[in-house]
C-alpha cells in the first residue's frame, strides 16, 4: 500500500455510474483517540476497580517478536512455564489483545508495523517493553535505522531488562503489570491520547515514507 | 581449482587469485571483464549457483570491491570473482540476466553502498530502507552512531570520566 | 396466555444463564483437562469468566458497516434461539421452553443460522484473514452437515416425528430404547458429524491461530468478541442438548442433562486433545467419505428394515 | 493410514492423571550456577581503570565519581555505572576487569516502569542481588591479556659480577610489542607518574610499531628517556591495574625500548627542533642534573638562551655519579645529555655556584635562575667509631668510582642503609671485591625489616645474586675499633621504627645483639643538601621543614621571584620527580618571562 492508496477518488461503474471511495472513510477511523475522562472513571468506581481485575487476570498478548524475543516469548506457552495459568494468553490478532509486548529492537519498518498494531488494540490497553533494546538502544544504540527508545513512540507501561530476558523476567513483568493495572495506573492507552501529538511527531520525525493514515483502528 | 583459473586466465586478465581453501578460490579481475568471466563461469565451468554478490568499501584506497561468489554444484567448489571499482561515482555492469537472484543483491547494494547497476530492473526503488533519505549507511565514511544520536533521541543522562584526566584532576588540581 | 408465556419466557431465560454458565464451565474445565494432557496445570477454571468480563470491559469501536454489527448479534441470536425452542428436561412444563411440535426443524436452521451471519459480518471486516477463515469454515462446516441433517433424517424416520419432545418421549424406558442402541448407525453418523462442528482438533482449521489469525473473527474485539464468546458458551451446549435429546434419551432433571452434556463434550476433547489439524480439503473429503456413507446407509437400513 | 495410527494418539491420555512438567514456582527460579545476571560490583577492590567501559561494545558503561571514595595514587574514585538500556550481558567487562571485583551475579529477574532505574553503579547502588554466591566471574586461567611480564633478559650473576656491563639486555621487538600487548590502557598510571607521562599512548606506539610517534609522547613530558627508561623508580608500575591480578606491566622497559630504538641522530628530524626561534632572554642553571636538564630542554624549545652551571666535570649529575654503570651505562646518558646539549644549552663544568660564580652575579646577567642542585652530602650514623678514615659514606665512594679513581677496597665490608643507594654501592663494592679478591664478602644491615626496606625488591634479589648479604632489621650501635683499625659493627634488633605519632623514633630489642665483623664500613643513609650559595639571600626566602625552601607547587618559583628552586631539594628524591619538577620550572619560568 502507498500513500496515494488512501487518497480519495472517484471510479466509473459498468453503466458509468458515479462511485466516490474514500479509503481512510471506508477502511478506517481516522478520528484521534480521546483519553479517558476522569468523570467517565468516577462513575462507578467499583465497578472500573472489578473490571481492572478482570483485565489484568486476563492478559492477552500481542506478541510482536521482532528479531530477538520471541525465542524467550514460545517457553512460556510450553508445559515448563505454562502462563496460561496466571492469566496470560497469546492472541494472533491486535484487536483482541490488550497487551503489547515489544521484545526486542524495532527498525524503522517494523516501528511501523509496531505502531498500527498498537492503534487497532482497544484500550486501555499496555506495552511490555522487553530488553536493552527498548529501554535505551541495546547493542544496536548506533544502527542507522533502529530505534533508541520505546517511549517515544507509545506508551510503556512495564520494562523488563535483559537481552533477552529470560522467560521468568517476563513473568516477573506480568506479575508487576498486573500489580499497576488493579492499581488503576495502567493508563498508557489515555497518555498516548493526551499527547497524540507528540507521538505523532516522533513518529513521523523517524517514519520519514508516512504511507499511512495518522490514527486507525 | 587450478585448472580452472588457469582456463580462465586463457581468456579473461586476471589481476591476482587467492587460494582460500581446497573448495574456494578467490580471483580478480577488472571491471570490463567482471561480468563476461561469470557468464563463462556459469555456462561453461559448471558454477550454476549463484551463492551471493557483495561489496567492501576499501575507503583508504579509494575503491569498492565487489565479489560474486559462485557455486559449482556438481564439483561441490565455490570460486570468487573480485573486482575493484572507484568509489566516486561508483557503477557496475548488470548482471542481471545471469541469475533472477541478481537483481535483488543489486538492489541491496545500490541501497546500501549507493553502486549503480544501470539497466538493473526496481533498483531505484526501496528494498530494506523505507524513505531513507541519508547517505548509502554501509559506506565506510557514514557515521552510524552521530546519525543514531541525531536521529533517535538517545536516553539523555549519560555522561563518563577518563581515569587518567580525572585523577589529574582530582590529584592535582594546581596543574 | 399471556402470563403463561411470560413466565414461559422468564423460565427459558433462566435456563439461558444456566446453560451459559454450564458453557463456561465446560470450556474451562474442558480447557483444563486439555492442559493436563498437554502435563502443564493450564487456566484457571474460572478463567473464561474472567476473559468474559474483560472482554466486555474493553473499548469497542469499529466502523465496518451494519453488516459487523450483525454478526455476532446473529450468532448470539443462534444460541439464544436454540435454548428458546430447545425441551431441555423432558417431563418439565417449565424447561421445555417453547418447543413444539416440529422444533427439530427449527433447531437445525438455528444451526447454520449463526454461521451464516457470522460469514457475513467478518466478511464485511475487510480483513483478509476473516475471509480466509469464513472460506474455510463455511466449506467444512457444509460438508459436516450433510451427514449430520441425513443421520437426523434417520431418527426423524424412524419415529416419524419433528418434535423433539416427541422424540425424546420415544426413548424413554430405558437406555436400549436409546436411538443410540435403536439407530446406531444413524448415532455413529451424527458422532462424527458432530466433529466437524465442534472447531477442534482435527477439524480446527479454521481458527488457524498460527497461519491466519484466529479466523472469521479476527477482527472482533471487546463487546463483539464478549458477545461471541457468550455464544460459544450457549451454542455447544444448546448442541450438545440437542444431540443428547435425539440420540441420548434426553434428560429428565439438571443433572442428568449436565452429565450427559459434558459426557459428549468429552467426545471432542477426548479427539481434539491429541489429533493433528487436517487441512480444509482433507476435512471435506473425509466428510464425504465416511459419514456421508454412514449417513446414508442408516436412511438405507432403515428403508429396509 | 492405519489403525494404529489412529489409536496411537490416545495414549496421550494417560498424562491426565501424571504430574504435569511444569515448575510450579516460575518467581523461585534460579539461574545456572554461572548464569550472567546483574552486576555486582565490590567498590573496595575495584580501582576504577575504566577497562570495563573501554571495552563494552555497547557504551553501556560509564566511569562516575562516588561519593566517599577518594581519588589517590592507583585508584581514580570513579567507579562504573552501568545502563541496562544498552548491556548485552556479554561479560566482556568481567573478563577484563583487572582487578576482579566486577562480576554477574545470577539474578536476572527485573521488571520495572521506570527506565531511569536500569542506570546504576553496582556495588554502590544497594541491590538485592549484591553478595550473591552464585554467578558469572572471570575463570582461572581464562585472560584476555597475559597476565605474566614478558621476561626481561638479564645477565646472569656469574656473568656480571666481575664487570660494570649494562646487566639489562633491553627487550626485542617481539618482547616489546608482547609486553605492550598486555597494557589495558587504562591510565592509572599517568597521574601517579610525576611527570604525568602519557603512558597509554607511547605503549600504544610500541604496539603499533611506531616508534617515531613514541619518542615524541616521550619527549612530551620528559626529555631524559634513556635515562628514565633505566633508573626511574616506576612508581606508574606499582600502581599498574595489572598488578591486581598478575604483574604490573614492565612501563620503564617499554619506553627504554622505545629510546634505544630510535638512533640519536635522528631525534631532531622526529622531534621537529631542527631550528628553534631565540628569543633572547636568558636562564641560568644550577646543577646539571635531571632538573637542571630538563628545565633547560624546554626552555632551550621555549627559546631562551640556557647556560647551566656544573660542579662537576660531567653533565648528568646523580645519574651519572650515583648510579653505578651497570645500570646506567654512561653512554646512554650522554646519549640523552647530548641531545638537549644540541638544541643550543651550554653547560660550563667545574663551577661551584657560591664558590667560583656568585648568585648575585647570576641574577645580575640572567633574567631568571633555576637552582636544581640536588642532594651530594653524605649522612653519617653519628655512632661512636664513625669518624674512623675506614668509615666512607657510599656517595662520595660512588662520584670516585664514576671519575675512575682508585678504592682501597677491604676484603670485609659492611654496609649500613636500605635504599637503593645502599644496594648500589653494596653490588658496586661486591664487584670491586670480585676483581680485587675473586670472592665477595659484603653484608648490608638496615633499621628496617626486609619487608619495608626501602629498596626495591629486585635490586636486593639481584644484589643476592651477587652473593651479597643483606641482614636488614638491625640498628647499629658502635663501631669496635682496634688500634685505629676497624674490627667490626655493633649491632642491636630493631623493633620498630615509628612511634604512635608516626615520628622517627627507632626502638630496639637491647638483649638481641648481634656483631658484623668487617675491615671497612660504609654509609648509606640518606643524603643531604649544600644550598649555602643562598646564604647572601637567606632572609628574602623561606624555609620549611628539613630546611628545604618553600617553592610554589605550580611552577616552582622562591619568594624572590627570579629565583626557581626544583629538584631533589625540593621533592623526591629520584629522578622522575626531578625532570618533573624541570618541566614545571620551565613553564613557570616561561610564565615569569613572558611579558617581561
Amino acid at each position: 500500500m502507498s500513500l496515494e492508496d488512501l487518497e480519495k477518488r472517484t471510479v466509473y461503474g459498468p453503466d458509468n455510474e458515479e462511485i466516490n471511495v474514500d479509503p481512510l472513510q471506508d477502511y478506517y477511523c481516522a478520528a484521534t483517540p480521546e483519553a479517558k475522562t476522569e468523570a467517565q472513571k468516577g462513575t462507578a468506581p467499583i465497578i472500573e476497580k472489578f473490571a481492572n481485575w478482570a483485565r489484568s487476570e486476563s492478559l492477552w498478548v500481542l506478541a510482536y517478536g521482532t528479531g530477538c524475543g520471541a525465542i524467550e516469548m514460545r517457553p512460556l506457552m510450553t508445559p515448563k512455564y505454562d502462563a496460561y495459568r496466571f492469566g496470560v494468553q497469546w492472541r494472533p490478532t491486535p484487536r483482541q489483545s490488550n497487551l503489547f509486548i515489544i521484545s526486542g529492537y524495532l527498525s524503522i519498518k517494523t516501528l511501523k508495523i509496531a505502531i498500527r498494531a498498537y492503534e487497532q488494540m482497544p484500550s486501555p490497553k499496555y506495552v511490555m517493553g522487553v530488553g536493552s533494546c527498548t529501554i535505551n538502544g541495546g547493542m544496536y544504540f548506533d544502527s542507522y535505522n533502529t530505534i533508541n527508545r520505546l517511549d517515544h513512540y507509545m506508551p510503556v507501561d512495564v520494562y523488563v531488562a535483559g537481552c533477552m530476558p529470560r522467560p521468568e523476567s517476563l513473568l516477573t513483568g506480568f506479575d508487576l503489570l498486573k500489580k499497576l493495572i488493579k492499581e488503576g495506573k495502567g493508563t498508557g492507552a489515555d497518555k498516548y491520547a493526551k499527547e497524540f501529538e507528540w507521538y505523532k511527531g516522533n513518529q513521523k520525525k523517524i517514519i520519514k515514507n508516512w504511507d499511512m493514515p495518522d490514527f486507525n483502528w | 581449482m587450478k585448472e580452472i583459473v588457469n582456463r580462465i586466465k586463457e581468456k579473461f586478465p586476471v589481476i591476482s587469485e587467492t587460494y582460500q581453501r581446497e573448495d574456494l578460490t578467490f580471483i580478480t579481475t577488472d571491471k570490463i571483464h567482471a561480468v563476461e568471466t561469470v557468464t563463462h563461469l556459469r555456462d561453461y565451468e559448471g558454477f550454476k549457483h549463484l551463492v551471493l554478490l557483495t561489496a567492501v568499501d576499501w575507503l583508504e584506497d579509494g575503491v569498492f570491491q565487489l565479489t560474486y561468489l559462485l557455486n559449482n554444484p556438481k564439483e561441490k567448489i565455490d570460486l570468487g570473482v573480485r573486482v575493484q571499482i572507484p568509489r566516486d561515482n561508483p557503477e557496475m555492469t548488470s548482471a542481471h540476466h545471469l541469475w533472477a537472484a541478481m537483481a535483488t543483491y543489486q538492489r541491496e547494494l545500490y541501497e546500501m553502498f549507493g553502486i549503480s547497476f544501470p539497466g538493473s530492473p526496481r533498483m531505484k526503488e526501496p528494498f530494506i530502507l523505507d524513505g531513507w533519505d541519508g547517505p548509502p549507511p554501509y559506506r565506510r565514511d557514514f557515521d552510524t552512531l552521530k546519525y543514531a544520536e541525531d536521529t533517535f533521541f538517545p536516553r539523555s543522562g549519560r555522561s563518563t570520566n577518563d581515569p587518567a584526566e580525572h585523577m589529574k584532576k582530582k590529584m592535582y588540581p594546581e596543574g | 396466555m399471556v402470563n403463561h408465556i411470560i413466565i414461559k419466557l422468564l423460565y427459558a431465560l433462566l435456563s439461558l444463564f444456566i446453560v451459559l454458565n454450564i458453557g463456561l464451565m465446560l470450556n474451562g474445565i474442558t480447557r483444563k483437562i486439555y492442559a493436563r494432557v498437554n502435563k502443564r496445570y493450564g487456566i484457571r477454571f474460572y478463567q473464561p469468566y474472567i476473559d468474559l468480563v474483560k472482554n466486555y470491559s474493553l473499548e469497542t469501536l469499529v466502523s465496518h458497516g451494519v453488516m459487523f454489527y450483525l454478526g455476532p448479534l446473529f450468532r448470539l441470536t443462534s444460541g439464544v434461539g436454540m435454548i428458546m425452542f430447545i425441551p431441555l428436561i423432558y417431563g418439565s412444563e417449565m424447561f421445555s421452553n417453547f418447543s413444539f411440535s416440529g422444533d427439530a426443524v427449527l433447531l437445525l436452521y438455528f444451526m447454520f443460522f449463526g454461521t451464516l451471519g457470522m460469514a457475513l459480518g467478518a466478511g464485511e471486516s475487510g480483513q483478509p484473514y476473516s475471509a480466509i477463515g469464513v472460506a474455510r469454515g463455511l466449506g467444512q462446516v457444509t460438508a459436516a452437515e450433510i451427514p449430520l441433517v441425513l443421520s437426523f433424517l434417520a431418527v426423524f424416520i424412524q419415529t416419524q416425528s419433528l418434535s423433539l419432545t416427541e422424540i425424546v418421549g420415544s426413548q424413554q424406558g430405558g437406555f436400549l430404547h436409546w436411538t443410540m442402541f435403536t439407530n446406531p448407525v444413524a448415532t455413529a453418523t451424527a458422532m462424527l458429524a458432530y466433529l466437524g462442528s465442534m472447531m477442534r482438533s482435527p477439524f480446527d482449521v479454521v481458527l488457524a491461530p498460527q497461519e491466519i489469525p484466529i479466523g472469521p473473527p479476527t477482527e472482533y474485539h471487546g463487546a463483539f468478541l464478549g458477545v461471541l464468546s457468550t455464544n460459544r458458551a450457549i451454542f455447544t451446549v444448546a448442541k450438545n442438548i440437542l444431540y443428547v435429546n435425539m440420540f441420548f434419551g434426553g434428560a429428565t432433571s439438571w443433572p442428568e442433562l449436565i452429565l450427559k452434556a459434558f459426557f459428549l463434550y468429552m467426545w471432542s476433547v477426548v479427539v481434539g486433545t491429541i489429533f493433528p489439524r487436517f487441512r480444509v480439503d482433507q476435512s471435506i473429503r473425509w466428510f464425504l467419505k465416511v459419514p456421508l456413507v454412514l449417513g446414508l446407509l442408516s436412511i438405507i437400513l432403515l428403508q429396509i428394515g | 493410514m492405519s489403525i494404529k495410527d489412529v489409536l496411537m494418539p490416545f495414549t496421550a491420555w494417560k498424562n491426565l492423571l501424571v504430574e504435569p512438567v511444569t515448575i510450579k514456582k516460575p518467581e523461585e527460579v534460579k539461574g545456572a550456577p554461572r548464569y550472567r545476571g546483574f552486576h555486582f560490583n565490590e567498590v573496595d577492590v575495584c580501582i576504577g581503570c575504566g577497562t570495563c567501559e573501554e571495552i563494552c561494545q555497547n557504551h553501556a558503561i560509564d566511569m562516575v565519581p562516588v561519593e566517599g571514595i577518594e581519588t589517590k595514587d592507583g585508584d581514580s574514585g570513579l567507579r562504573p555505572l552501568v545502563d541496562y538500556g544498552r548491556c548485552c550481558w556479554c561479560a566482556l567487562c568481567v573478563d577484563v576487569c583487572t582487578t576482579n571485583s566486577l562480576s554477574l551475579t545470577n539474578t536476572f529477574k527485573w521488571a520495572t516502569t521506570n527506565p531511569d532505574d536500569y542506570r546504576f553503579i553496582p556495588g554502590v547502588d544497594k541491590k538485592d542481588w549484591d553478595g550473591d554466591k552464585l554467578g558469572y566471574r572471570k575463570q582461572d586461567g581464562y585472560d584476555l591479556y597475559n597476565e605474566t611480564r614478558v621476561e626481561m633478559g638479564e645477565l646472569h650473576p656469574e656473568d656480571r659480577d666481575k664487570s660494570f656491563v649494562e646487566m639489562i639486555k633491553g627487550y626485542s621487538k617481539e618482547q616489546a610489542q608482547k609486553e605492550a600487548d598486555r597494557c589495558v590502557e587504562c591510565g592509572i598510571c599517568t597521574a601517579t607518574c610525576p611527570a604525568h607521562m602519557g603512558i597509554p599512548a607511547y605503549i600504544k606506539a610500541v604496539r603499533e610499531d611506531d616508534m617515531e610517534e613514541g619518542l615524541r609522547i616521550l619527549y612530551e613530558t620528559n626529555p631524559l628517556p634513556e635515562i628514565c627508561g633505566r633508573i626511574c623508580t616506576h612508581k606508574c608500575e606499582t600502581v599498574c591495574s595489572l598488578n591486581h591480578k598478575g604483574d604490573a606491566l614492565s612501563i620503564r622497559w617499554l619506553k627504554r625500548y622505545i629510546a634505544d630504538q630510535v638512533p640519536a641522530g635522528k631525534y631532531k628530524e622526529i622531534l621537529g627542533t631542527d631550528k628553534i626561534n631565540e628569543n633572547g632572554k636568558k636562564v641560568a642553571i644550577i646543577g646539571a642534573g635531571p632538573a637542571g636538564l630538563s628545565a633547560a630542554h624546554y626552555l632551550a624549545l621555549l627559546g631562551y638562551g640556557v647556560k647551566i652551571f656544573e660542579s662537576r666535570k660531567g653533565p648528568g649529575g646523580m645519574v651519572r655519579y650515583g648510579i653505578p654503570e651497570y645500570r646506567m651505562p654512561y653512554d646512554q646518558i650522554d646519549k640523552d645529555i647530548d641531545y638537549i646539549l644540541s638544541l643550543g644549552v651550554e653547560v660550563q663544568y667545574d663551577t661551584i655556584v657560591g664558590e667560583d660564580i656568585q648568585l648575585e652575579k647570576l641574577e645580575k646577567d640572567y633574567d631568571a635562575v633555576f637552582a636544581a642542585t640536588g642532594l651530594h652530602l653524605g649522612r653519617s650514623t653519628g655512632v661512636p667509631g664513625s669518624d674512623n678514615k675506614r668509615v666512607y659514606q657510599s656517595i662520595e665512594l660512588l662520584r670516585k668510582v664514576t671519575d675512575g679513581e682508585e678504592i682501597d677496597v677491604a676484603e670485609k665490608i659492611v654496609v649500613i642503609g636500605g635504599g637503593n643507594v645502599a644496594m648500589d654501592i653494596t653490588r658496586t663494592l661486591a664487584r670491586l671485591q670480585n676483581i680485587k679478591y675473586g670472592k665477595v664478602s659484603v653484608l648490608t644491615t638496615c633499621l628496617e625489616a626486609e619487608d619495608v626496606m626501602p629498596a626495591d625488591d629486585e635490586e636486593v634479589i639481584e644484589a643476592r645474586d651477587e652473593k651479597a648479604v643483606i641482614d636488614p632489621g638491625w640498628a647499629p650501635k658502635e663501631i669496635e675499633i682496634v688500634d685505629g683499625q676497624i674490627k667490626g659493627l655493633h649491632v642491636t634488633k630493631c623493633l620498630s621504627l615509628f612511634d604512635d605519632e608516626g615520628r622517627f623514633n627507632p626502638q630496639c630489642d637491647m638483649g638481641n645483639k648481634k656483631f658484623f665483623p668487617a675491615d671497612m664500613i660504609v654509609e648509606s643513609i640518606g643524603q643531604g643538601m649544600d644550598i649555602k650559595y643562598t646564604d647572601k639571600i637567606k632572609d628574602k626566602l623561606e624555609f620549611g621543614p628539613r630546611g628545604r625552601i618553600v617553592v610554589d607547587k605550580k611552577s616552582f618559583q622562591s619568594k624572590l621571584p627570579w629565583l626557581f628552586v626544583g629538584g631533589d631539594i625540593i621533592e623526591g628524591p629520584d629522578v622522575i620527580h626531578g625532570i618533573a619538577n624541570g618541566h614545571k620550572a620551565a613553564i613557570g619560568i616561561d610564565d615569569f618571562l613572558k611579558d617581561k
